[in-house]
């Protein structure tokens, strides 16, 4: 529970981040730390008390008790590649307004889009 | 954050009532998350839906239907091989989305001299990275192919791969012109246009297995269908290894095309931002 | 052709995503033929599998060969090959005006072979995305494919350049927002239930008996889906997003980005999470926001000079009035949501490419600029007019039938949230009566004013074309098939409806 | 009422529409495109003599139903109020197409070839508006007709013209939204929403929601028939041509918007079911209201064409009083009144179109000694203002006869007082046109008729008005067509026309 009780905070934090920081950069770090927290709470989903990590080693046929749920994992590895393709694009993105509008800032960036 | 400049106004914060809108929301949204979590099997529970549902198929079976060891990779690759093709197509979105936001005219040489060498030119750094690079790369490439057995895989692989290429760009600048500042380094690597030829050639053999498993009659993706002989699981096993080979190629492509691009914009942004920028709350 | 065509409609835009950039990185050369060729197999394949299912039921394909729920499956019944359709039909105008088009906007950096080989892979992908949500029959998959879409939209928004960049930014923000939202919901679900295939859900979360978990996944599922399909007041990200994309873009992902994802909206809340009981609060709300959504797009629109924000705003009170339908949930309000996704789809993509086209030539971007145009380009402005009539619903155009079919559901649903529905229904056609009129007033009625031209034909130059003829031809076909969808309504209202009672019959018996 | 399927209705309502490509398309060769428009008049014109002997035999052409809406098909169906409707319309689209002629080139006005383009259009969607088996066939016409008119009434295109014309819209889109709402809501009251003599709501809903209906569907087909308060367009819309304003006025808009409220009391609602329910009486009242309210307005208005427009303000709601007794007399009366109002009409406007092309003057007091000057108009004007009020031997007073004797069939003697009034009042108004025109000096400037094509059309239609008004069952039998459409909404009425004309 205190773990689930966590990804909610973390995301949160985050969701709250990008609504409420001023600077651009700022705002997709908050992004990604909401982004994590959905992997956190995903991940923790797998957890499964005296099971072991879902690779099979030496031994006769797996039984299910003895390993962690492998779904998740999955899920949540291609979760990852999407927040870090998110994030590389979300950083060209902010390099290109950089370079044009010279400013992160918010309110700036939309005073002189005016 | 540092005070503005004098005579620069500092830079503007969050509107008011969004900041006062967020005070309530939040909050909310917290709660309410919270309560639902209470009503969520306990963490760890062996008897939670999620444990009992799917995934006694997956940790069972795996290895006998699908010859990979490591249940991930089988999920992964197989059962929900579908899932990484698209994973494979969200990160290649990205490396295109890079190039036409950042590389707009095509990927442009730099001028000789124009990577991050100098600035480290350290002997100590060159070395290293000498060292370092071909060890990256090899592991890498133990990475992806280890992936049915033990943790890895081809994106795993894959962003190794590319990390040793963004190494060698950061310590030797750009790998698409010719060093003629430093001629001992040898030339190794792809360039921009050529990382993105990478990436296209993971996503075209991706595609390209699971057309291939329906040319001989199977699903999109089924590759038990692929003659490449022997048992199904095996030649599941086969095919798995090819996807994430090509995972393993779109992942490095992409990895090292996101870097050249945003260095590049970097290079073409010009002049830094006015301290603060931004930061006051 | 039933076993090949599922397979392929999902495979060949990510084929195709990849290809055409390779050629255009190996071969220098420009790689329009091979970009239109793949864009007309998809539609090939999309209409074979509307085809097949008018003709012999719904599809059910398992990829991979792993059945549900441990594999992904797809399923393909009217509904989804009638939204495939509509995306692979307007995403090749897209790539006609993209190949053909003016070449660059404005604040767009010169195009090369390599930048142009590029677009075309990420509309190809931004197709493959939103073939897949579609498609797909599994939770996860649908968050996976959202995101390519999504990607792939912010790219051809971004290759605007200057202010696009910017919308494209926080199109990006709202966008991975709702994704996240989405997916933590689809984690609750999935610690619930186990499962992430649709049907196991639907079959397995009756004995669910966490009332306040599910809430909280059905709450967050529908906001995610919200944003992206641009529910007031979660639509922020639209106006910007539709105005500073290039033409063919902005064509594009107007006309059927959100609604792709009201589709997903729709088959969630509609048919998955009908049976719970937050799943029935939700579409109440769902009505609610919809009305009002309908009401504040169509003021807004009015409250426009500048003709393509008009059309934005105008497209949040149309997205208003397809969650209408969605919210009412009635077989009547269904027909009604899809006949306007399909009615609001190729009348939108025909007005901004219309618009943007217009734009581009430099006529400007306000009403002034476009009076006494219909003189002087007769074809394309009548093309115009008839979407522009659509998104009024003057008969016999395809908008009338929508709005007939959801005024009709609103009655039948009766109590307040009809007579809601009705007087909003009645009252955005009165705004859009009001923003359209003006600007065909404009077109037909008035001499351009003493403003110089700034097209420059005045001063006895090269007179430049209203409407490139690249953008001319999907909007004339456009038109065309907003006034055909409206005649031949009432066969594809027979195609679509009967799988989705007699499929998921579940939707029809929950009507408020 | 026997059934018989045939295409005719579909070429009558056809003929127009298929026409309008073809005249956009010989933009360049007027005399092309005026072929086209007198080919599509004689078109609609033959078909619908050709379904008249199937009406006077007692049966109706009905077309085949294209689906479009569950249970709602597009539909047309040639029943005897329908067939009056639309012989009126063909005759005098064909008197107003050459009245155009002459009117557009003797006055050099521009855009001609949209011009008639639009009409052909308008003309073909009252066609459709009068054909209309369903509500729904109703709804998609009347919509077509208020657009197909707008390029009509901002013919001018000046800052000011397109004002009207977007006061024109804001009354029409407004009711025709409403009037969707309502069409909408009958079609879910009762599936396919079909006219039916005596009505097909009976029974359907609350008295409540019955009423709600009632009101939406009046204020939609009302504000075309410039019902009082909805009249607020027509004297705005006069900025249009005149040909413009004798089509608006004769056949097209305020027509099609009195013959929908007809169609409303006779064979959506029914009389018995808008007594009932008390609608009846505020009907009337308001229609007794909007005729005295016009009436005065008219009397002090200057301006030719406006008098003429509030004089059918006041004439059209005759059609709604009739509507609203509902009595076999009156409503036979009322469905006279639209063939005796159309050709009186016409021939005022024609009248009014004529003076302008050959002196450019608008307003009655400028009329003195044109009387003399043109005869041929201003006699013709004469049968048309004594026929609008009421006097024998004319067809105004046909109408008018028996609605007094359908109100009496009520015991609404207040009726009869109305109607004489507004008789009085209409002598009031028209007579004096015709003391200014024929009495008072000129101001000595030489004035002649002008050319044939304007100078024919208003005697022929002011003739047919005589003979309509002799012989109201000769020919295509209008009266007889009212009278079968009033027998077959109050077919149980034992009194049924006694001493009903002629």
């Amino acid at each position: 529970m205190t773990i689930y009780a966590f990804a909610a905070a973390l995301f949160t934090l985050g969701i709250a981040g990008m609504a409420l920081l001023p600077n651009l950069l700022r705002k997709l770090l908050a992004m990604n730390v909401m982004q994590v927290a959905v992997i956190v709470f995903f991940v923790s989903l797998a957890f499964k008390d005296g099971a072991t990590v879902p690779i099979l080693g030496q031994g006769g046929a797996p039984r299910a008790a003895e390993f962690m749920n492998p779904l998740p994992h999955t899920l949540m590895l291609t979760a990852i590649v999407v927040s870090v393709s998110t994030t590389g694009l979300a950083l060209g993105l902010l390099v290109r307004i950089r370079s044009r509008f010279r400013t992160l800032n918010e309110q700036r960036l939309l005073d002189r889009l005016r | 954050m540092g005070t503005a400049p004098p005579g620069r106004p500092p830079a503007p914060g969050t509107p008011r009532v969004r900041r006062l809108l967020g005070a309530a929301a939040f909050p909310a949204l917290f709660v309410g998350l919270v309560v639902g979590m209470t009503q969520l099997p306990e963490f760890g529970d062996p008897a939670s839906p999620a444990s009992t549902h799917l995934s006694p198929r997956f940790i069972e079976d795996a290895a006998a239907e699908t010859g990979a060891a490591n249940m991930v990779t089988a999920v992964l690759a197989d059962y929900r091989g579908y899932d990484t093709l698209g994973e494979a197509a969200v990160i290649f979105a990205a490396g295109l989305g890079c190039l036409v936001i950042l590389a707009a005219a095509g990927a442009r040489p730099d001028p000789p001299g124009a990577g991050m060498s100098h600035p480290f030119g350290s002997v100590v750094l060159d070395a290293a990275t000498r060292i370092l690079v071909p060890v990256v790369l090899l592991f890498a490439v133990y990475v992806l192919i280890h992936g049915h057995v033990s943790p890895g895989g081809g994106f795993q692989g894959g962003v190794l791969f590319g990390s040793g290429l963004i190494m060698m760009r950061l310590v030797w600048g750009p790998a698409h012109e010719g060093r003629a500042h430093q001629p001992a380094v040898p030339a190794f690597g792809p360039g921009l246009r050529g990382s993105l030829v990478l990436a296209c050639a993971g996503i075209l053999a991706y595609v390209g297995i699971g057309l291939a498993a329906m040319a001989f009659g199977g699903e999109f993706l089924n590759y038990g269908t692929l003659p490449l002989g022997g048992d199904p699981a095996h030649v599941r096993e086969l095919a798995t290894l090819g996807i994430e080979a090509a995972v393993f190629l779109t992942v490095a492509g992409t990895v090292a095309v996101l870097f050249d691009t945003i260095s590049i914009g970097m290079r073409e942004s010009g002049a830094p931002l006015p301290p603060g920028d931004g930061d006051s709350a | 052709m039933r076993d090949v065509l599922p397979g392929l409609l999902v495979a060949l835009p990510l084929l195709g995503a990849a290809l055409v950039p390779l050629l255009a990185a190996l071969s220098r050369r420009t790689t329009r033929v091979p970009a239109l060729a793949l864009h007309a197999a998809i539609l090939a394949a999309a209409l074979g599998l509307f085809g097949s299912v008018a003709a012999a039921g719904p599809i059910r394909y398992a990829v991979g060969g792993w059945p549900g729920p441990w594999g992904i499956e797809l399923w393909f019944d009217g509904l989804s090959t009638l939204i495939a359709v509509l995306v692979a039909g307007i995403a090749c105008f897209a790539a006609f005006a993209q190949t053909f088009g003016p070449g660059r906007d404005e604040a767009a950096p010169a195009s090369t072979p390599l930048r142009e080989g590029l677009l075309r892979g990420a509309l190809l992908l931004l197709v493959g995305g939103l073939l897949g949500i579609v498609a797909t029959r599994d939770v996860f998959n649908l968050f996976v494919f959202l995101e390519i879409s999504s990607l792939a939209a912010y790219t051809l928004v971004a290759s605007g350049g200057g202010r696009a960049t910017v919308a494209a930014f926080r199109y990006l923000l709202a966008g991975t927002a709702a994704g996240s939202l989405y997916l933590f919901g689809v984690g609750f679900l999935y610690a619930l239930t186990g499962t992430l295939n649709m049907d196991d859900l639907a079959a397995r979360l009756p004995s669910v008996e966490a009332d306040a978990a599910l809430t909280v996944a059905v709450v967050l599922i529908a906001v995610g889906l919200s944003i992206k399909a641009a529910l007031f007041p979660l639509h922020g990200w639209l106006p910007d997003t539709y105005v500073y994309s290039p033409t063919p873009t902005a064509g594009f992902i107007a006309a059927v980005m959100a609604k792709v994802s009201a589709y997903a909206l729709l088959r969630l809340l509609g048919e998955v999470l009908a049976g719970t009981a937050a799943g029935a609060v939700v579409l109440d709300i769902t009505l609610w926001l919809g009305v009002a959504g309908v009401v504040a797009g169509g003021i807004l629109a009015v409250a426009q000079r500048a003709i393509t924000r008009m059309l934005a705003w105008s497209s949040i009170s149309a997205m208003g009035m397809i969650l209408i339908g969605v919210g009412m949930g009635s077989a009547l309000a269904i027909t009604g949501a899809l006949f306007h996704m399909a009615a609001h789809a190729l009348a939108k993509g025909c007005l901004f490419f219309g618009a943007g086209g217009i734009r581009a030539s430099r006529r400007g971007d306000d009403v002034e600029g476009w009076a006494g145009l219909g003189a002087r380009a007769p074809w394309t402005l009548a093309a115009l007019t008839v979407a522009a009539l659509s998104m009024i619903g003057i008969p016999p155009t395809a908008g009338f039938f929508s709005k007939y079919y959801l005024l009709s559901a609103s009655i039948t649903t009766g109590g307040p949230a009809g007579i809601a529905a009705f007087a909003a229904i009645i009252l955005s056609s009165l705004l859009a009566t009001v923003y359209f009129l003006r600007v065909l007033e404009a077109v037909w009625f008035r001499t351009p004013g003493d403003a110089p031209d700034a097209s420059g034909d005045s001063a006895g130059r090269q007179p430049v074309p209203v409407l490139p003829r690249p953008l001319a031809v999907p909007v004339v076909a456009l038109a065309v098939l907003v006034l055909l969808t409206g005649i031949f309504a009432r066969p594809f209202e027979r195609h679509v409806l009967p799988d989705w009672e007699s499929g998921t019959a579940r939707i029809t018996a929950e009507a408020p | 009422m026997t059934e018989i399927v045939s295409l005719r209705p579909l070429l009558a309502v056809g003929a127009g529409l298929a026409a309008v490509l073809p005249i956009l398309l010989s933009g360049r060769r007027p005399a092309l495109r005026e072929v086209w428009t007198f080919a599509a008049g004689a078109v609609q014109l033959g078909a619908a003599v050709s379904m008249l002997p199937a009406a006077f035999a007692g049966a109706a052409h009905v077309s085949p139903a294209l689906p479009l809406l569950p249970g709602m098909p597009l539909q047309f169906r040639a029943d005897p109020l329908g067939l009056l409707f639309l012989t009126l319309s063909s005759i005098l689209w064909l008197a107003t197409s050459s009245y155009s002629l002459g009117y557009l080139r003797s006055l050099g006005l521009k855009h001609q070839t949209g011009y008639f383009a639009a009409f052909a259009a308008a003309v073909a969607a009252a066609a459709g508006v009068a054909l209309a088996a369903n509500l729904l066939t109703f709804l998609i016409c009347y919509e077509v007709l208020t657009l197909a008119t707008w390029p009509l009434v901002v013919h001018k295109r000046t800052a000011g013209v397109l004002g009207s014309g977007r006061s024109y819209l804001a009354y029409t889109m407004i009711a025709g939204q409403l009037l969707l709402g309502a069409v909408v809501w009958a079609g879910v009251l009762a599936p396919g929403a079909p006219f039916t003599p005596g009505g097909f709501l009976a029974g359907t809903a609350s008295d409540g929601a019955l009423r709600v209906l009632f009101v939406l569907l009046l204020v939609g087909v009302g504000a075309k028939a410039a019902v009082f308060p909805l009249h607020g367009w027509l004297p705005a819309a006069m900025v249009a041509p005149t040909p413009v304003s004798a089509l608006l006025h004769a056949v097209a808009v305020v027509k099609a918007g009195a013959f929908g409220v007809l169609r409303l009391t006779g064979w959506v609602f029914g009389p018995d079911l808008m007594h009932d329910l008390g609608l009846a009486l505020p009907l009337a009242a308001l229609a007794a209201g909007t005729i005295l309210m016009a009436s005065l307005r008219a009397l002090g208005e200057d301006h030719f064409k406006r008098r003429l427009a509030y004089s059918t303000v006041s004439q059209l709601s005759y059609i709604v009083l009739g509507g609203a007794i509902g009595t076999p007399l009156a409503l036979a009366g009322a469905a006279f009144h639209i063939a005796a109002h159309g050709f009186l009409k016409i021939t005022l406007f024609f009248c009014a179109g004529s003076v302008y092309a050959a002196t450019g003057r608008e307003h009655i007091s400028e009329l003195g000694g044109l009387g003399r000057a043109m005869p041929f108009t201003f006699a013709a004007f004469g049968v048309g203002a004594l026929g609008m009020a009421g006097v024998p031997l004319l067809p105004g007073f046909i109408s008018k006869w028996n609605l007094a004797l359908g109100a009496l069939d009520d015991h609404q003697v207040w009726v009869v007082a109305l109607l004489v009034v507004s008789g009085l009042l209409n002598l009031a108004y028209f007579l004096p046109v015709l003391r200014v025109a024929v009495f008072e000096p000129g101001d000595g400037r030489r004035v002649r008729e002008p050319s044939a094509w304007l100078v024919a059309p208003p005697v022929f239609a002011a003739l047919a008005a005589v003979v309509l008004g002799v012989a109201p069952d000769a020919g295509a039998r209008f009266w007889f067509l009212a009278e079968s459409a009033a027998r077959s909404v109050a077919a149980h009425a034992p009194e049924f026309l006694t001493g009903g004309l002629p």
